[in-house]
């Protein structure tokens, strides 16, 4: 990628934490109901 | 016609089922006993049969709906800021029987006058259970559902629960009631086991 | 039209079934769009004329926004479904979707921010939509916070369910309300911000993004409804089943 | 009929019995709002600019104080499920309440609103809009406040999120009320916002009521 793309036209701050955020916020929503699902299960297991 | 009916009650808390299929008939001038280990749902099932609750399954039925149903819980219902005298004649107004009763009522439970007009919360525990007593006698209604009402009371308020029971059931009434304590020396109950 | 598919889809063993095998290609597709979209708004569409190139920030933040809205009014259905038909299924797709909700608000909020930097000149702009987006913030954190102070789960589900339906009615009011209070407010922002004209190339990365939005907020909805359902029905034999099935290795069904 | 005029009698017994309990709501208000004064230097013309933001926002603190005990204390006692038995309309009944809580917290508030006002140098003229504001908004706080009540009334930390669940409801009853007194001080029209008002009072006395009383059927299961 140029150096140039980079930069956003000066606004990189902004684009890149934007995007930044944004990639935070999609990764947590697939992964959150994962780490819930595996403290359920050893819950559940522990009931047995 | 039994005056309360219920069929296949299944009563849950929270998502574990207390109760599945259960089935009562609680005829007039019946006194029905219930008994069972802590937790195990009696609270639960007299909520459920006096309406307070929603059951899982099944439903439960009155004969005469109109008349209604008393329920005394573990809590009095007694607002503890007013009078034995103002918390009945907020009880009148709500079930719109006349105010006249009342001094009679806690005659009938021998609360001592002066201990009718000082705030509840000066009351000792057994005066308050005497007085959430008296206001089944404010409005007589066939079905009485009564969650451990002999706590607190001393020797004489069990000698008055017995004769006001045996009175309402002698009238063609019917009590549904829990309690961990022998009952008192002339009732004579048909034991329930959870 | 007969309602079995209705009720079977409504006993939790099938829609957890059903769920569990929706949910990856729910996942996959979104992921698959969410690439292109943020590849195409990045890369392939040129610089605005007035903003260059600080709005592509648009490819974030108007996703987010419109979720944010559409999973509240979800919640807040979910939950009527819950009160009248008493389904467990609707309760607990309504608490799924809570979480989802109030992070892609936050989202929207935060993009919406960091938008109005450049071009408004300060983070934060009493803008109508921006409020308006707070405000509905608040209303999913109340239904998060009030969900999680009951122990019963179903109590708290109905609870919830009527403080969403109150939030539902209260949406639009406060939308208005902002939007008369921002036009009381005399010196109205320096750029007022106007949708800015789209040109195609521009448009496509933002339709796969808001796509990719809704199938992604689609797979952790179905995901947080298969755990609600699983922590719902523990006591059920097919829940114990699975759990003894999965060995608690969380391998994915 | 009879059963809403016990309640209502009843409440109110229980206010004369317990005065400092709808005495302190007023007394608050009054403190909050010259607390603010101290804010700032003595007489400044500010003052009066943000006196619509200071007398709402001090009203809408002053009746989450005393909304958390509307029905706690009857569900403590046992008096909720004794109503719940009694089959009177729960609705009602909460509208009875509500009307009880605003007569003792909110009417207070309004009736203290103008001198508050002057005290922070709103000019007369603009009292108008700023008691009528409150006049009207007030009952929504009672009433949107109750539903809350009634949907926390069994939680042990339930007073911690009443605020929490009463602030984003509460947003346009304060941003129309508040937004009166503004349009009155820069010559616009200060009738508009009101009429919002109302119409958001007659939305929350007609619906909160009926969805309150599903809150406490709901509390007790």
């Amino acid at each position: 990628m140029s150096p140039e793309f980079w930069k956003m036209g000066g606004y990189a701050l902004y684009v890149w934490g934007s995007f930044g955020i944004a990639a935070g916020i999609y990764l947590w929503n697939l992964i959150a109901p994962r780490l819930r699902r595996r403290a359920i299960l050893e819950t559940l297991l522990d009931d047995e | 016609m039994p005056l309360l009916s219920a069929d296949q009650l299944t009563i849950q808390r929270g998502d574990r089922a207390l109760l599945r299929d259960f089935d009562l008939r609680l005829a007039a001038g019946e006194l029905l006993h219930l008994r069972g280990a802590n937790g195990i749902g009696k609270t639960s099932l007299l909520e459920t049969l006096a309406g307070l609750r929603r059951p899982a399954a099944g439903q439960c039925r009155l004969a005469d709906e109109a008349a209604g149903l008393h329920w005394l819980g573990h809590r009095n219902g007694l607002n503890l800021q007013l009078s034995a005298i103002d918390n009945l004649r907020f009880w009148c107004g709500i079930n719109g029987a006349s105010p006249a009763g009342i001094d009679a009522a806690l005659a009938g439970v021998e609360l001592p006058a002066r201990a009718r007009r000082r705030a509840c919360r000066s009351l000792s525990a057994g005066q308050k259970r005497r007085s959430a007593l008296a206001r089944l006698l404010l409005q007589p209604r066939p079905v009485w559902l009564l969650d451990e009402p002999l706590d607190g009371l001393d020797a004489g308020g069990l000698a008055l629960f017995a004769a006001l029971t045996q009175a309402h059931l002698a009238q063609g009434g019917a009590v549904l009631m829990t309690s961990h304590q022998t009952l008192p020396a002339p009732l004579a109950a048909r034991e329930l086991i959870l | 039209m007969n309602w079995t598919w209705f009720h079977r889809l409504g006993s939790p063993p099938s829609f957890y079934r059903f769920a569990g095998r929706l949910a990856p290609w729910l996942g996959g597709l979104g992921l698959l769009l969410l690439a292109y979209g943020w590849y195409a708004g990045l890369v392939l569409a040129p610089p605005d004329y007035q903003q260059k190139d600080a709005f592509r920030i648009i490819y974030v933040h108007v996703p987010a926004a419109a979720v944010s809205l559409s999973l509240y009014v979800l919640m807040a259905l979910a939950g009527a479904v819950a009160l009248i038909w008493r389904m467990k299924l609707a309760e607990a797709v309504m608490v799924a979707t809570a979480p989802v909700g109030a992070s892609f608000t936050a989202l929207a909020l935060v993009t919406g921010m960091l938008w109005g930097k450049p071009m408004w000149g300060a983070y934060w702009v009493w803008d109508a939509r921006l409020t308006a987006e707070l405000v509905l913030l608040f209303l999913y954190c109340g239904v998060i916070g009030l969900n999680a102070a009951f122990d019963d789960a179903r109590a708290g589900a109905r609870a919830c369910a009527l403080l969403a339906i109150v939030g539902l009615v209260n949406v639009p009011i406060v939308h208005f309300s902002v939007e008369w209070w921002n036009s009381l407010h005399q010196g109205s922002t320096i750029l007022k911000f106007g949708k800015p004209a789209i040109s195609a190339d521009m448009a496509w990365p933002l339709y796969a993004g808001l796509l990719a939005t809704y199938c992604l907020c689609g797979h952790a909805i179905l995901r947080r409804a298969q755990n609600e359902l699983l922590l719902r029905e523990r006591n059920t034999r097919w829940v114990r089943e699975l759990a003894t099935e999965l060995g608690g290795g969380a391998r994915v069904s | 009929m009879k059963a809403l005029a016990a309640i209502f009698a009843r409440e109110l017994r229980l206010a004369a019995r317990a005065k400092a309990e709808w005495l302190m709501p007023p007394l608050f208000f009054v403190i909050v709002v010259t607390v603010f004064s101290f804010g700032t230097r003595p007489n400044d013309p500010q003052l009066a600019a943000f006196a619509p933001a200071v007398l709402w926002v001090g009203a809408l603190l002053a009746a989450l104080l005393s909304l958390e005990r509307l029905y706690r204390t009857d569900q403590e006692d046992g008096t909720l499920e004794q109503l719940l038995v009694s089959r009177t309309a729960l609705s009602f009944a909460v509208f009875v309440k509500g009307l009880a809580h605003w007569l003792l917290s909110g009417l207070p508030i309004v009736l203290l609103a103008a001198p508050l006002g002057l005290m922070l140098g709103l000019a007369p003229p603009h009292l108008g809009p700023l008691v009528l504001g409150l006049a009207l908004g007030t009952p929504c706080l009672s009433f949107i406040g109750g539903f809350v009540a009634a949907l926390t009334v069994g939680l042990p930390r339930g007073g911690a999120l009443l605020p929490v669940l009463v602030l984003p409801l509460i947003v346009p009853v304060v941003i129309f009320g508040a937004g009166s007194v503004r349009a009155a001080q820069q010559g616009l029209d200060a009738g508009a916002p009101l009429y919002f008002l109302a119409a958001i009072l007659t939305l929350t006395l007609t619906l909160l009521p009926w969805l309150a009383a599903a809150a406490l059927r709901n509390a007790f299961e």
